[in-house]
């Protein structure tokens, strides 16, 4: 009976000690939940809103993980992209789903280029490739201003005066997406006891996530998981490591990139110069926040990382301010939950990489144990 | 022919580009209406903000942690010191000791913390030590609205607590380095005292690489395996690079409040590592080998990029593009850096 | 076995050399289809070399091909890549593991060849997007098991086998080439030493396997170097040395395992073994004694060493590669993980902290010159000062009565006497580490060594990859460091004349073990059966 | 197998270049102004307002305007249906429909509803026409934020 409870406990612990991120998130939100003194109802509402907008968006990372190449803080180059199409139907006047399809078509070959490019220089950077996307994030985010910013409008014909800045060149800071504007969220709509379910959206991401889990068993998908275990054992079979890399990357760029505009038709405003660089850390953060790792992560990982991660971020700020009557501490907490998460993750992930690579001595240590008695 | 290949090798493109750009900078100032002596002279006020920063990254470069993105950290600690010496109210010269003495504890502990951190990472070094300073500054965020100040220059007015977003240093430390022995040339003025007190740790910095317990922290960065052989207690190193480089990070953040005139709290930290890992890159670094001059040459290119793009830009082509410039610039050299076969080995 | 009409392989006069350095000296053998031909050598004997030949490796090609000729079926052969031998249905299994952790056994074996039916996205995007054919996979893999013969589950992830298992999946995976489109019908397999890693059990059980595949009709060729398995499973002996073959017999009662141990060391050739040395070990005391040592070192994994050595002795430390004789020198100075009890001058010394060992005076010159010996990016002053200054406080100044500052001019000093004194040709002493000869940055090394003054020095293959004439200077320094400091000196090499040449006792590790230790001057033949795990003698003089 | 290979990607790309075209065409957003004023032909022909006339494009709200009124419809598309109601100098009330196009690449259309009355059945051009929007010129500067944001209250 003991040895029971015992097994039991162990069990108890070590999927704790497996799955700290989760736990602790859910902890979090037991404790903040009720202070914030929001409604369930609203809750879920609020919750579906965040799945619909943001799923695409987090199963765009999982390819690359797949890959072994960690997490792809290059995703914002997708998001650049789309950002680029959805300027351009803004300009046209295009509107409804047919915007939304169009900007897609152009951020298509725009993100199979910065893909491609991006992936290219990850290989020039084996073994450090989070932190090298992570500054190529950056790197493009100056180009994409030199384009937006200062192209647009004066090389480029931007014909709106909406979009331009007063100065005659350049976006301005937001562009009105109100054409596209919910388009796909409210093509079917359900409305259930006050909660309205985008079916459409939810269609396209169940399709994506088919799509996923189709390719993991296409032999592109089997060389990637490959190449992700053992770059040099897939290379001594043949596999061409480099050129699979460097697709790994273009796939999780293009779907970035739809993603984004998935995001931005239920946000309704681009903020031009801002929204790519937020989405790429709240992407990773809510995927880690799921449980996933540097080396591993599925869909569940996404969908339970969206509920847990913006739960913790819809009632934080009010639940910091019933605590201590104070919005803003809320959230500051939240920002720093969210780095925390992605630092506690990456943390995580070094420490046990390097417990395995211990393993082979603690089981030598064990045999001359025995070897004694 | 060869020889200027080699040079080029040797130098890095990179480098070379963004010299040869400085340089072109210059030249077309006068033409454009830019006048060559205030921009002389903002560099080199601008050199002497940020170079005790860039010198923070050396040790860390040293003992083979890697560039320093958690610098962070680092001006975590001097903004405590700063907060806490407004707070005890001591004005001038003293205030700006005093800063630094009561930054002092909080370097060496973050940094000690840090440093083990660090250690049990190897090999991922620059991802975890970005996301550390990261999330050091969110939580120094919530830190600042709780923490009991009470001097009403640094207090928000309306709710009697939690610190203001910027708060000013003048009455306290404002220029207590710049005006010290200033020298006027002209219309160039230059800021000795600041200069002196970077050349002091700078020879200080030289100096503790020519000790037995630098030249181990050198090795430790050329060889871990071989310092570990030889009997050096790696992790101990490093710690000890952490340690320095979080203690002069907090000294360089007081350094550049005294001359920029303001303490940035909140978010005001975040991005600092950058502008610092590219300067010493531009200055011919490398992700594990890094010297004084090295520090010297970076952060005068890179704060020389910085000064001169606007103005020439601006009265060129009557654009500000030097937003652009600055982020193609510093991430390119990271980038470069990155990407460098000879230094991904580590 | 068998009578043939023409064999399945046969090599002519086959030749090799690496730009001067004749590897391979006119090899002439057949085997017949279904044979298995047993091939014994030492390290560097040049079975691996004439397996590359014979797989047709871009390695040869790019180093001037070979002389001789390579029949198949009778017909002379030109691989201009492995490929070519993989389609005449040769197959190699290597030494090392080249598995994937988290696929299962019928991924591996089908790594990269798996079965694929076209989906609706392969003509857009190319053959990449064809969806792996689960049901065929297994099928093929599961023929290609049942084929050797073994308990092995298709659908188990290799990080969950047991080492045999892995083994079984490597070959399984030359097996099943035949059934793609690329290769031919397998007729040969060359084995590399499967059995190093498997228990015996598991030996046995692959050994069936091989005889299964012979009777089947698959030669093989059959690389060992456990003596009693090549007696118990094939056909043909050939026993290689210094790239001839010195025997090639049929296997029958009159082969035992002495006589094949004598061939593969060879006859009494010199008589310099011992050179002279005499070491009295009646009035020895103890130097160092390691009880129960285990080490976790890659590829040489020391698992329970006890070994006494004796003051101002130079003992050597032999036996075949991978069998552990480096991991005791790296596991005592604490660059591996290990445990046991290291005692040195009857102090018992703290494992896996190099500190606590250079301060009582050990010190080690690591086989891994460029990983562990040398700091490549700095100068030579650097490296011959550096461990001397941190662990013995040498070559400082005192600044302020408290600062330990260091003393250029006296590393300048001790730099120049070591490069002068055992000849490193540099262009000054500021020259850095990469920039120097293998042979010179072995020098630096010792120097490195022989500036902290140890009482106990561990030299681990200081002639690997450095050429003859430097080879001997390397020895020479050695032998007169021990002479004239009266250094304690164990040096550990795979190259037996290199031993013998010096020391006075050689201790012969095999499966992680001293198997045995045996004056130097002892013939040849001993130390071979010592290698080859048989034979035991401990001769503490 | 690699010809195949290279048709079936030819085909795709045209018909995603098509796909993009449609899109563009179902997808335009056009303003079109409704305008009951009295206008004057290039013929020299004058063809008085109505004085209340009812319209409506495609199945929108209907609109009741009066002469010299003017109002404006947004659609999506280029093929669209105007029905007009209106009421003759016999106080007879007539309604009739009329479909139409839109010139591509125009964002705002005037159709002038007293010619499309008189002549219902001449050619488009006659009662449609481009508008162009008198171009206001008010100067004022934008800030441009463009500073690496931290994800501070952001709504994400």
């Amino acid at each position: 009976m003991k040895a029971v409870r015992q097994t039991f406990w162990k069990k108890i612990g070590d999927f704790v000690s497996n799955n700290m991120v989760p736990v602790l998130f859910v902890v979090i939100c037991a404790f903040s939940i009720p202070l914030s003194g929001y409604s369930a109802n609203y809750l879920l509402s609020e919750i579906i809103v965040r799945i619909s907008r943001d799923s695409f968006l987090i199963v765009s990372l999982l390819i690359p993980i797949m890959a072994g190449m960690g997490l792809n803080f290059g995703m914002t180059l997708g998001a650049m992209a789309a950002e680029i199409g959805l300027i351009c139907i803004s300009d046209w006047g295009i509107v409804g789903i047919p915007g939304m399809v169009l900007a897609a078509i152009i951020s298509t070959p725009i993100s199979v280029l910065l893909g491609w490019w991006c992936g290219k220089i990850l290989n020039m950077a084996k073994g450090r490739e989070m932190v090298t996307s992570y500054i190529i994030g950056f790197f493009m985010n100056g180009i994409y201003q030199l384009v937006v910013l200062y192209c647009m409008g004066a090389i480029i014909p931007v014909r709106s005066a909406k979009l331009v800045l007063p100065r005659g060149y350049g976006i301005r800071n937001t562009v009105n997406l109100s054409g596209i504007r919910k388009s796909l969220d409210n093509l079917v709509s359900l409305k259930i006891a006050g909660i309205s379910i985008p079916i459409a959206t939810f269609a396209v991401i169940v399709v994506l996530c088919l799509f996923v889990v189709w390719f993991r068993k296409t032999k592109l998908g089997q060389d990637m998981r490959a190449v992700g275990q053992d770059m040099e054992v897939a290379r001594a079979a043949g596999i061409k490591v480099e050129e699979t890399r460097i697709i790994s990357i273009i796939i999780s760029t293009v779907l970035a990139g739809y993603g984004m505009i998935i995001y931005l038709q239920n946000m309704g405003t681009l903020n031009t110069y801002n929204s790519h660089t937020q989405v790429g850390m709240f992407s990773i953060a809510a995927l880690l926040v799921g449980g996933a790792s540097v080396a591993k992560a599925n869909i569940r990982n996404v969908f339970l990382g969206v509920i847990l991660f913006h739960l913790m971020f819809i009632v934080s700020p009010m639940a910091g301010k019933n605590l201590i009557g104070e919005a803003q501490l809320g959230e500051y907490f939240r920002v720093f939950v969210s780095y925390g998460v992605i630092t506690l993750s990456l943390v995580l992930y070094e420490v046990r990489k390097k417990r395995e690579a211990n393993r082979e001595g603690q089981e030598l240590a064990a045999d001359q144990k025995e070897d004694a008695r | 022919m060869r020889k200027i290949k080699e040079f080029i090798n040797n130098f890095g493109l990179p480098r070379i580009i963004i010299g040869l750009f400085l340089l072109l900078l210059f030249v077309v100032a006068p033409f454009v209406g830019v006048k060559v002596s205030t921009s002389i002279n903002d560099t080199i006020v601008r050199f002497g903000m940020n170079s005790v920063m860039v010198l923070a990254m050396v040790p860390m470069i040293h003992s083979g942690c890697g560039l320093n993105f958690g610098l962070p950290l680092g001006i975590i600690a001097g903004l405590l010191g700063a907060t806490m010496s407004l707070e005890a109210e001591v004005h001038g010269f003293a205030g700006f000791m005093m800063a630094i003495v009561f930054a002092t504890p909080f370097a060496l502990i973050l940094g000690w913390g840090y440093g083990r951190l660090l250690n049990k990472v190897k090999g991922g070094e620059m991802m975890i030590a970005t996301y550390v300073g990261f999330s050091s500054v969110a939580f120094m965020c919530m830190m600042w609205l709780l923490l009991p100040f009470k001097n009403p220059t640094m207090v928000w007015g309306y709710s009697g607590r939690g610190l203001r977003t910027t708060i000013s240093t003048e009455g306290y430390y404002l220029h207590v380095l710049d005006s010290f022995l200033e020298i006027k040339l002209g219309p160039i003025v230059i800021p000795t005292g600041m200069l002196l007190f970077f050349a002091v740790l700078a020879f200080g910095m030289w100096a503790f690489l020519h000790t037995k317990t630098g030249t181990a922290m050198t090795a430790v960065g050329s060889n871990p395996v071989f310092a570990r052989a030889s009997g050096i207690n790696i992790d101990n190193i490093r710690t000890l690079s952490v340690i320095m480089s979080t203690w002069l990070g907090a000294v360089g953040i007081l350094v550049y409040q005294q001359s920029f005139g303001f303490i940035q709290l909140y978010m005001g930290p975040f991005y600092m590592a950058l502008p610092a890992v590219s300067a010493i890159l531009i200055g011919g670094a490398s992700v594990n080998k890094a010297t004084i001059p090295n520090v010297i040459i970076g952060t005068l290119l890179f704060q020389g990029i910085l000064t001169m793009t606007p103005s020439v830009m601006n009265s060129a082509v009557h654009t500000d593009m030097s937003e652009v410039v600055r982020i193609v610039v510093s991430n390119g050299m990271i980038l470069y850096a990155l990407t460098r076969k000879t230094e991904a080995t580590r | 076995m068998n009578e043939q009409q023409t064999p399945l392989l046969e090599m002519r006069n086959i030749s090799k050399d690496f730009f001067g350095n004749q590897v391979l000296h006119d090899i002439s053998f057949t085997l017949g289809k279904g044979e298995i031909l047993g091939l014994v050598g030492e390290n560097g004997a040049g079975k691996s070399t004439l397996m590359k030949i014979l797989f047709g490796m871009d390695e040869i090609r790019e180093t001037g091909g070979y002389g001789g000729e390579v029949l198949i079926d009778g017909d002379v052969v030109h691989f201009s890549s492995s490929l070519d031998a993989l389609n005449l249905g040769i197959g190699m299994v290597h030494q090392e593991f080249s598995l994937l952790p988290d696929f299962t056994a019928a991924e591996n074996i089908l790594l990269n060849r798996e079965p694929v039916k076209s989906s609706f996205l392969t003509n857009l995007f190319g053959d990449r997007l064809d969806t792996i054919d689960r049901p065929k996979l297994e099928e093929i893999s599961e023929k290609a098991i049942k084929r050797l013969g073994v308990p092995l589950d298709e659908n188990m992830l290799v990080s969950q086998m047991p080492v045999g298992h892995k083994q079984f999946t490597e070959i399984a995976r030359e097996l099943s080439k035949e059934d793609s489109e690329s290769a031919g019908q397998i007729r040969l397999l060359v084995l590399d030493e499967p059995t190093a890693v498997l228990s015996e059990k598991e030996a046995d059980t692959l050994l069936v396997a091989m005889k299964k595949l012979a009777k089947e009709g698959i030669s093989i060729i059959f690389i060992s170097h456990r003596l009693q398995e090549i007696i118990d499973v094939c056909d043909q002996i050939m026993v290689m040395r210094d790239g001839r073959i010195i025997k090639q017999v049929p296997n029958d009662e009159s082969v035992n395992i002495s006589e094949i141990a004598q061939w593969m060391v060879g006859r009494e050739v010199s008589i310099d073994s011992g050179s002279g040395r005499t070491y009295d070990y009646s009035n020895a005391r103890i130097s160092l004694s390691i009880r129960n040592l285990w080490v976790d070192m890659p590829g040489e994994i020391v698992r329970d060493v006890n070994l006494d050595v004796y003051r101002g002795e130079i003992l050597g430390i032999g036996g075949l590669a991978g069998q552990g004789k480096l991991g005791i020198p790296n596991g005592v100075m604490g660059l591996y993980n290990g445990g046991g009890t290291v005692e040195f001058e009857g102090k018992r010394l703290p494992l896996n902290n190099p500190r606590k060992l250079l301060d009582a005076g050990l010190a080690f010159v690591s086989e891994d010159r460029r990983g562990v010996g040398l700091l490549l990016d700095e100068s030579l002053e650097w490296n011959i000062s550096f461990t001397a200054m941190q662990v013995e406080d040498k070559y400082l100044t005192r600044k302020l009565g408290f600062i330990k500052w260091r003393d250029e001019g006296a590393i300048k000093a001790e730099t120049k006497k070591y490069v002068d004194k055992l000849a490193i040709k540099c262009t000054s002493t500021k020259q850095k580490a990469k920039e120097l000869s293998g042979g010179n940055q072995q020098k630096v090394c010792l120097a490195k060594a022989f500036a902290v003054a140890p009482k106990l020095l561990f030299v681990a293959e200081p002639t690997r990859g450095i050429d003859i004439g430097a080879k001997a200077l390397v020895l020479q320094a050695l032998k007169e460091y021990n002479q004239q400091q009266g250094t304690t000196i164990v040096m550990i090499s795979s190259e037996l004349e290199e031993l013998r040449s010096i020391c006075d006792r050689i201790a012969i590790v095999t499966d992680g073990k001293v198997h045995g230790i045996l004056p130097a001057s002892s013939p040849r033949a001993d130390f071979g059966l010592l290698m080859v795990g048989q034979g035991k003698k401990v001769a503490n003089a | 197998m690699k010809r195949k290979c290279l048709v079936v990607r030819l085909i795709a790309i045209v018909l995603v270049i098509a796909l993009a075209v449609l899109m563009f065409l179902i997808g335009r957003q056009h303003t079109i102004l409704v305008d009951d004023k009295t206008i004057m032909l290039a013929d020299g022909t004058e063809i008085k307002a109505l004085s209340t006339v009812e319209v409506r494009i495609d199945k929108q709200e209907q609109m009741e305007l009066a002469a010299r009124d003017r109002d404006q419809y947004v659609v999506t598309g280029q093929r669209h249906t105007i029905t007009v109601a209106y009421t003759d100098s016999q106080w007879d009330e007539h309604t009739f429909s009329r479909e139409f196009e839109v010139p591509i690449g125009l964002d705002m259309v005037i159709i002038s509803i007293p010619t499309l009355v008189a002549r219902q059945d001449a050619p488009v051009g006659e009662w449609l026409s481009e508008y162009e929007t008198p171009k206001v010129v008010v100067k004022q500067e934008e800030e441009v934020v463009t500073s690496e944001d931290t994800g501070l209250g952001s709504s994400f």
